[in-house]
């Protein structure tokens, strides 16, 4: 399965990029197993996910929670709490 | 007599959402709601305004997810026009380095009656702070670098209140 | 550093009462309480416009009490601005004829927070409602001669709430 | 006792002036008091003040109840509830 990722503001800055094309392995079904596994790819992916439960996610630009499957997501994105307004 | 027995037709309600670098002028927002109306008795207003937090920051950086944040505020725009019986709505979100003293996102909610027009503005306010996908960071004065900024607590709870009355 | 050991001094709150038959700018109101300041968040404005009540009204003729309406809503908008910590408010209430669709009365109100300019708004509007000298005759549409606009129970409650709460 | 009575809105309408100097009996104590009084003085005043719960009072421009006294007041005012906003 391949997925865009995007990423913003802190997760942006320690992983480094804002986007990226991911082949994700078939074990990863909801937006909780994306997180895990995004963390062992590296110590920026690590420091980015190091308290998964503040980290906020979108499939296709809906919020959605973590146990929410990925299914045939285009795009995910994954973000800290919104400071909007 | 016949403006009794045939009440003219209810006129559609605007809502306009803009994501923008640029500034906005609140008097045209407000005039382009109520022009050639006479049915609009009320309007509130919202201006967030980038402070400069006792003279510790330079300027607040605005990012956003794009293609998500129209949409996103466009949704809760139109829930709240419906919910408030709104004769117009309009958000106007800013992104990009904005100084000390700046407009960052303004509200405009118009109805018949003013509880309707404040409680427009206040919520989609409130939606704003927990669900639109902006996050703040900070420059400093000093040239050091800045943080970003954490989200309130205060701000989900003030976005809970208007569930537990729906 | 500097600026965490010495805060700037607070600014003194600016509170502005008009009361005029000339038409306002919200631009322009906004605009004096917030330039030159870089500790102003939120602004929350409330404007009321005249509405033609379904195409029945050609106008409302407000009357007011000179010397009481101003020295009143100025004591309101004192009490306001210190019980929610306004950096600024101001309140233009307009008397004579007004056409559907023009202003007739403006608050605006500043904080550094956003609840407190809500609330410091809603506040002085629920008391304009109820406790500020003027009075609204109806002009129609068909030159018969209007009614004054009787005064409603809602607006009483309205304010009954700021009481409940302090 | 001599006093400036002023008048708006319906109030005014009804009793055909907006203000008048009025010397008043030793009886009147009250705002209330006044009230009554008004309303003996002609037709156009007993329908100015046919309902006197409606009618709100100001002593010297500070809103006042029906039992608060006149005192040394300079001006009175006497008007519907009001609607403004």
């Amino acid at each position: 399965m391949s997925l865009k990722v995007v990423y913003f503001a802190w997760v942006r800055e320690r992983i480094g990029k804002g986007s990226e094309e991911l082949e994700l392995p078939e074990s990863v079904v909801t937006v909780g197993d994306l997180i895990a596994h995004l963390a062992t790819l590296g110590e920026e992916y690590a420091a980015a996910f190091e308290v998964p439960q503040v980290i906020r996610a979108a499939i296709d630009e809906e919020h959605a929670g973590h146990d929410e499957a990925i299914g045939n997501a285009r795009e995910i994105a994954l973000f800290p709490p919104m400071t909007g307004g | 007599m016949t403006a009794d027995s045939t009440p003219p037709a209810k006129r559609p309600v605007q809502v306009t959402v803009r994501i923008q670098s640029s500034d906005f002028d609140i008097s045209d927002e407000i005039g382009a709601l109520t022009a050639g109306r006479a049915d609009v008795g009320a309007v509130a207003s919202f201006t967030g305004l980038c402070r400069d937090e006792g003279g510790r920051l330079s300027a607040l950086e605005l990012e956003h997810y794009p293609g998500m944040a129209e949409r996103a505020i466009r949704a809760i725009a139109e829930e709240a026009a419906e919910r408030f019986e709104l004769t117009g709505l309009t958000a106007i979100h800013r992104y990009g380095k904005i100084a000390p003293g700046g407009n960052i996102v303004l509200v405009v909610a118009c109805a018949s009656h003013r509880q309707a027009a404040f409680d427009g503005a206040a919520f989609l306010m409130d939606y704003f702070k927990t669900d639109a996908p902006f996050w703040k960071k900070e420059h400093l004065k000093d040239g050091g670098a800045g943080e970003w900024v954490s989200a309130k607590d205060a701000d989900d709870k003030a976005k809970a209140r208007w569930r537990s009355r729906s």
